[in-house]
């Protein structure tokens, strides 16, 4: 800024601009503006690189992207939590429309129906889709869904500890005693085969179809929790709850799930969306945002964001959740996601994963060195217990080409946690069936 | 228009904005997907399914109609000037669009070992070591998935600090009355007690009301410099020594970075977390709320207490993920919004440090041009220089509230100021042009504020019907909350 | 609206259709380009450079408001039903776009040897055999850019049949006058005389008038089946035999194939040219007016003369790019339309066999459904089951004529149909509904005509001004044509 | 049809609308609509494959896609007229927005503003990047502006002769006599160095620069072509007229070009935009559509397709051409590129082409076996004499991966056109250095 000619395509003002703004601010230069700050922090300068025009750029950032080895390029078989699933190509391009792409939280309703409608959309879907009574705006992701439905349980009920069964993924336990261990709630762990509640627990928490894939008795979880005055709190996975009964059906109080299966791109870990639903009941105890229908002046429908006294920025230190910025564009690209897919295509998908990982895991079963240590129905994630430590398994799946699954040894001996999707062709199955065959000679 | 004065084609409109499940007809759809190609498996026992799925039934370009229409209702930066205070509607490079895209980046996953995933490791890396520099603190964690977010992390980083020094009984976290929401909820998450510092006359945070709470209780302050007001707070050196001598540490939200940039550190001033809003300055566009990213920044002494996962380069020059020692633990579910964090990487690049003090220089004379050209308008709490943004009192005229003039704005094309924030200014207009608006721009601007004026004197009820030239007048919003209608539901027969 | 009832907010609506030249600004700039990083060579001679260059300087920012601005203010498939008669405004798989960005394919140079772009000549050998199997014909060019450009190489490659007949004398084609104006244009491109046929009493082409015409100089008909009446002309066949009785070639104009995929194969009634629009029938969206392609299908006996390259599979399994023994040359520099050619190729592949027969199916159903629900409300010319599109005329009520009434439609938010043509009708309507619209939206236009039609009577002034709601209303065009602005120009001083 | 369930996702009609709007029809099925065919002709059967949904058909064509050796992966030097220039990331998204990419030929102006305008911005800017007064809305490729030029001049003058340079793109040269032969129109090539021509000679059409990459003396082919009453026709690439002087200044009467060049991508051969420039007086003469400013009813600005009368819907057999559908959609990208590259971002495009190149030809004039026949000043493309066919240079840099150039041993010997462009790195420029030295081994 130092009157050097202004080069950035991103800043209109030109010297004269800045002259005449000069001018008519009465300051005799740019950095006179920033006399407020002490000198002796001013300008201290900043040891960042030069600029580098669009076309190294693209350079720079598509070497460091082929440095990764993946999905992209190699058949993958990783899930716990986030997976690869099919999205038509309708999605990107109208999700991305600058409208969409460049607006804000919708503040001025008049201006953002686009945002706010989707928003609506993103509710009844995810709604209808875990079979509960109403859905929120959405969250940061699945995750932290869970640890707000442990922070929610606890107002609605009271109380101050959380029962989590040690089934669900440990990065959303982690996640829950973070944001747990602050207010006080004690959190513990139970075992599905037995859980048990102590007295004063807010509620049980469980994940359908858990970490290693496998449904557990849903039932009884939510059963145990309503005779003992909890909730029930379910982490769902969106498309199992194509086919099987959604969480809705066995009376969860609270309904969460990691909306990334929405075919949202893996993306290293996000952004993704979480979806929060629960009873109308408990709806001024939701978290985040959430738009409602009115109507305007003239009486057409419109939407708004509604039940704004729960939120930061009308009730401050007493709002439910903190949220501000959340991941609209998450929700409406897994909105659009829904909307094509319907009613008979999410459960195709669903379908598709059931098939393909059972024929993945018959063949695996029948390897020598490998096995299946867990005999409950799973749903796209299943458990093998492999010849040789699942590091070396992973390593040597990695020179044939391929992403293999997660390790779990701290769980189950020499165990890895492997996913199959719509998206793995019977012929990477088969390679990935080869390929650990030979990892165990 | 119509021949008999009647609203226009009110049902064409209507059907343009019926619901998906309003939309759908049984038969219908909208992909097509494959049999399956692998040998065929027994289906789940019957019991354990569900019963129907109640999803639309639609075609493709169903799909692509309703959403393109529904965007052309939404205002956008990519459509005309967004000088929303506070949020940085400033235009993004499209490239960091396609950057975040890559298959390389979009289809790594998170869980895959980190021998697999050197470049997004790498790029988090750089990322780190490019938001030290701009904050002057050694230490960052990427985790945290938005802003507030960023807070939660950066108050639990500070309390765990605290405890480490034996002081977890600290409970008091002082917060201006000119803070950001998202600062007093975050505070209380956090398990802190939240106190309100007012501030003084000139728009600076009250030093007396700092002294008087600073004592063997105090945790802290979260203090936003600049402040909301659009003012760098010349108190905040002086607050930060008492705070610290008090034995409290110093919290910044460093929302309002873009008017910072290379222009001073955070870190040097006494600072010892400031979280920043990559969405804001680092040019993640806002995708109608979200999703952003919070990274925090923090003093050697709060290192070891971030929330993981960190990105560390080892000594081979590989690079890996690590949970610091005394973590905090997790505050997301993966490995942070990776897609946000490469774009503000592609934002840094891009621009260079030369790019850095161009924003913020401009971002800064913009919006005391404003100032400049408004003040005859509107009232200004406070006659200074600013930062990035300005904010104004609208109580000069009847008929002319904060809302009527932000409603009246969106007739003329621009989007409106935040409107009644911060909750000091009475009517505030908080206005913040960013640095990719031009002059002329912003003469349009003040313009239509001068022809807004001039219709509230012409006529002192005309505003209040504003938004006369919107998709939708203004909504009842008493009624969206009185019997909330939260998703569509099957019309009763 | 304002307080004064002035026009709302104009400056606004103008500033945001300023042209680049206005908005240009010395020292803005869109994007940044690096240095050289070869060592540096000495530049021309002085002499040789041009002295200025005028071009905008806008931001990138800019550049996006100005275009994304533009959009909205342009009606699409995507945003509402666009009945246009003969342009076959279908809904286009969007998969499509993505498949022709695919980087093998866009960024494949037209110039690389054979060996190094098999991906792309066995594409387009496949979209070859689909289109022969869809055409009947056994032998295919993909040259051609667009439709005109396929009757030209279509009637150019007939003409060197002829000559090699030792009929090159024959200058005659005759051309019914229902026909597109490409069709006589591009006859006479091709150095033929142009003969009208007129139609008889039933929309089909009038065979006393193909007999009257087929002496020894005829060499051909240029004959669009089915028409532009939207008719399946039953005289086709008889047509053609007289034509092959008297020497001449049959040229079908296959712009509506739309009405036949899977229902008839032109080559099989006696056609020997046949070029088909792959931007209407096989889905490359319209682009406001092309991209398109026109390849040409032709029998045994033309197929030495299509035009190159033409893609051919070797005996060893690879593909080739060749050009035949007599080709009439090139129409085009490169290798054809191929971002379009992989589009086409990728509806047929996605639709299938069963897909096609759907989309005539529905195509047909939806023109003929329109026929009879609009019925009561227009003149219909030729009363008889329609193929894809159904012709009336507006003749029925004063203050409504074809361009009012299609005005009109615009504030109702439909697309007008095609206008004054075909010329043999008056006040002619062409409605194409396409199979990619529902009955909710044909029923919704329908309502939207019977409402015109009641505004008329109402008022019979009403319609002359529509469309009032659009973003300009009527446009002076004689102006435009009398002192033709066709740039920018700096104004004068 | 046959009754079958519709599954298509572009066909909304179900059965129960199917049934209703035969009944409104009054038909029995859709079957009895098509009786008017021949019933020998009816259903002929359609040897087509089954419908690949879009999951198999994105892996069905990423892998015909990858079958290629493609520019994507691998540096390119190869030009002959299509050239591989660097896009800003912000033109996609913009020019495929839905309302530029799903509408028609502007025929309706008051709802096609957009198009309309943005029609008017390409002829603004080629107009002034050509230095002529006048551009229309674009042809469908360089190679037909050009002959459609030949058409046109001899439309002006009233003459049936063409002279065309020899060093003019081959493949341009080849339509040109397509396009001329059927009007009976003699086209003769003549020698840069001496050109000649024939009484009544309509135009002298010449290259600039030159197919070979070379300059020539466009003045004097221009001051040649007036003696004889000749219009001064050439074809020009648009990145050399950012440096270079533009065909105005010589005097040229048509100017035409291969807006590819304007950050298109090379899609192996199209689609592409002609840029078709001429002196105002002429205007009445031009081929292909054209927008003109005009005002709305109440005096707004506005545009729409003007002086029609030339076309083919209006004049049909006696049209100045044949063209309807163009390259609208192509045209707006080549404005778009060109807005954002601006005054100075073109130019400096220009004189990396100009530095990289001039860097390759140096060094390859040095390398042992190798020379530059040519002599003359050159601009991104020159001809290298390779100490083998160029066939083989070329086949050994393909198994260096990288694509070499065009083999023009039919006009120099060994002769192979070499093309550097802004996006060929040093580094790159440096391999093939390497590499052709290696193949000359
Ligand atoms: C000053 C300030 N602090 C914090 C936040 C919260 O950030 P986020 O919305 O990303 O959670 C905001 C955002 O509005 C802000 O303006
Ligand atoms: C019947 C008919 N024939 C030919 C054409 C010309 O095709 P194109 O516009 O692709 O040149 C059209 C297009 O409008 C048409 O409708």
């Amino acid at each position: 800024m130092s009157g050097a000619p202004f080069t950035s395509p991103f800043i209109p003002n030109t010297g004269d601009d800045r002259a005449a703004m000069l001018a008519a601010v009465g300051a005799a230069s740019v950095e006179d503006l920033f006399a407020d700050i002490p000198e002796a922090f001013r300008h201290p300068g900043l040891g960042l690189p030069a600029p580098t025009p669009e076309m190294g750029l693209r350079a720079e950032m598509e070497a460091l992207a082929q440095r990764n080895f993946h999905a992209g390029e190699h058949p993958i078989f990783l899930g716990a939590g986030v997976y690869r699933h099919f999205c038509p190509a309708v999605v990107a391009p109208l999700v991305t429309r600058g409208e969409f792409l460049t607006s804000y939280t919708p503040y001025q309703p008049e201006v953002s129906q686009g945002t706010l409608q989707g928003t609506f959309e993103f509710q009844t879907l995810t709604a209808q889709l875990f079979g509960m009574e109403v859905s929120n705006a959405g969250m940061y992701d699945g995750a932290t869904s869970l640890a707000e439905a442990v922070l929610m349980a606890c107002r609605v009920t009271k109380r101050a500890r959380a029962a989590v069964l040690d089934t669900v993924n440990p990065n959303y336990l982690a996640v829950i005693r973070a944001y747990a261990q602050p207010h006080g709630i004690e959190v513990y762990e139970t075992d599905p085969a037995a859980p048990q509640l102590l007295p004063e627990t807010a509620c049980l928490v469980s994940q359908y179809p858990n970490f290693f894939g496998c449904f557990e008795d849903s039932q009884a979880f939510a059963d145990l929790a309503h005779e003992q005055g909890a909730l029930c709190v379910m982490s769902c996975d969106p498309t199992a709850l194509a086919l099987f009964r959604p969480p809705g059906d066995f009376g969860a109080d609270i309904a969460t799930g990691e909306g990334q299966a929405l075919g949202v791109p893996p993306s290293f870990g996000g952004p993704y969306v979480g979806i929060f639903t629960c009873r109308q009941e408990h709806v001024r105890q939701l978290p985040g945002r959430i738009a409602g229908r009115t109507v305007d002046a003239e009486g057409r429908v419109g939407y708004v964001l509604t039940l704004q006294p729960r939120e930061q920025h009308i009730r401050r230190e007493r709002a439910t959740s903190n949220i501000c910025t959340s991941t609209a564009l998450v929700a409406l690209w897994a909105a659009v996601y829904l909307a094509l897919m319907g009613k008979h295509g999410l459960r195709r998908v669903a379908e598709l994963c059931w098939q393909k990982s059972h024929y993945a895991a018959s063949r695996i079963a029948d390897l020598p060195g490998y096995s299946l240590p867990l005999t409950g129905t799973f749903f796209q994630e299943f458990v093998v217990s492999c010849p040789a430590p699942p590091s070396e398994i992973g390593a040597a799946l990695e020179r044939a080409g391929i992403i293999g699954g997660l390790d779990v040894s701290d769980r189950f001996p020499n165990g890895m946690l492997l996913c199959v999707t719509e998206t793995n062709t019977r012929a990477e199955i088969d390679r990935l069936v080869d390929a650990l065959a030979e990892a165990a000679r | 228009m119509t021949p008999d004065g009647a609203p226009p084609l009110r049902e064409a409109a209507h059907n343009r904005r019926r619901l998906l499940m309003e939309r759908s007809r049984p038969g219908r759809e909208g992909v097509t997907l494959p049999a399956s190609d692998a040998p065929p498996q027994p289906m789940p026992d019957a019991a354990m399914l569900r019963d129907g799925l109640e999803l639309p039934e639609v075609t493709e370009g169903e799909v692509v109609r309703y959403f393109t229409h529904l965007s052309q209702l939404n205002f956008s930066v990519d459509t005309n000037f967004y000088p929303l205070g506070s949020c940085t509607m400033k235009y993004n490079p499209k490239v960091n669009e396609a950057v975040a895209a890559l298959p390389g980046f979009a289809l790594a996953h998170p869980a895959q070992p980190e021998r697999q995933v050197q470049g997004a490791l790498e790029a988090l890396f750089r990322l780190q070591t490019f938001l030290q520099e701009v904050s002057g603190l050694p230490a960052v964690s990427l985790a945290p998935l938005a802003g507030a977010q960023g807070e939660l992390a950066g108050v639990l980083t500070l309390r765990a600090a605290l405890e480490a020094r034996g002081e977890g009984r600290r409970r008091k976290m002082l917060i201006p009355d000119t803070a950001h929401g998202t600062n007093p909820a975050s505070a209380a998450m956090a398990g802190f007690q939240v106190v309100h510092v007012p501030s003084d006359s000139g728009g600076d945070i009250d030093l007396g009301a700092v002294r008087a709470e600073a004592d063997g209780d105090i945790a802290g302050v979260m203090f936003t410099q600049p402040t909301t007001l659009g003012l760098f707070d010349r108190n905040a050196l002086e607050m930060c020594r008492v705070v610290h001598e008090a034995g409290g540490l110093v919290y910044a939200d460093g929302a309002n970075m873009n008017a910072l940039l290379g222009r001073a550190k955070l870190g040097q001033m006494g600072f010892d977390v400031v979280h920043m809003n990559l969405h804001k300055t680092f040019s993640t566009p806002h995708g109608g709320g979200g999703p952003g990213a919070g990274p925090i920044c923090v003093s050697a002494e709060l290192a070891p207490f971030l929330p993981g996962p960190v990105a560390v380069r080892r000594d081979d020059g590989s690079y890996g993920s690590e949970t610091p020692a005394r973590s905090i633990g997790r505050v997301g579910g993966a490995q942070g919004n990776f897609g946000v964090l490469i774009r503000a990487l592609s934002y840094i690049t891009l621009l260079g440090a030369d790019g850095m003090l161009d924003v913020s220089g401009n971002a800064v004379l913009n919006a005391n041009y404003l100032l400049a050209k408004l003040r005859p308008l509107y009232d200004l709490p406070f006659d200074r220089p600013v930062m990035h943004e300005v904010v104004f009192s609208a109580r000069k005229r009847p008929g002319a509230t904060a809302l009527d003039v932000s409603k009246r704005l969106l007739d003329h094309g621009f989007h409106a100021p935040t409107m009644y924030f911060p909750l000091v200014v009475p009517e505030a207009l908080m206005i913040e042009p960013t640095e990719t608006e031009s002059k002329e721009t912003l003469d349009a601007f003040v313009e239509a504020l001068h022809r807004i004026d001039a219709e509230a004197a012409a006529d002192e009820s005309f505003l209040h019907g504003a938004p006369y030239d919107a998709p939708v007048s203004r909504l009842d919003e008493a009624r969206a909350a009185r019997r909330p209608e939260l998703r569509w539901r099957e019309p009763e027969a």
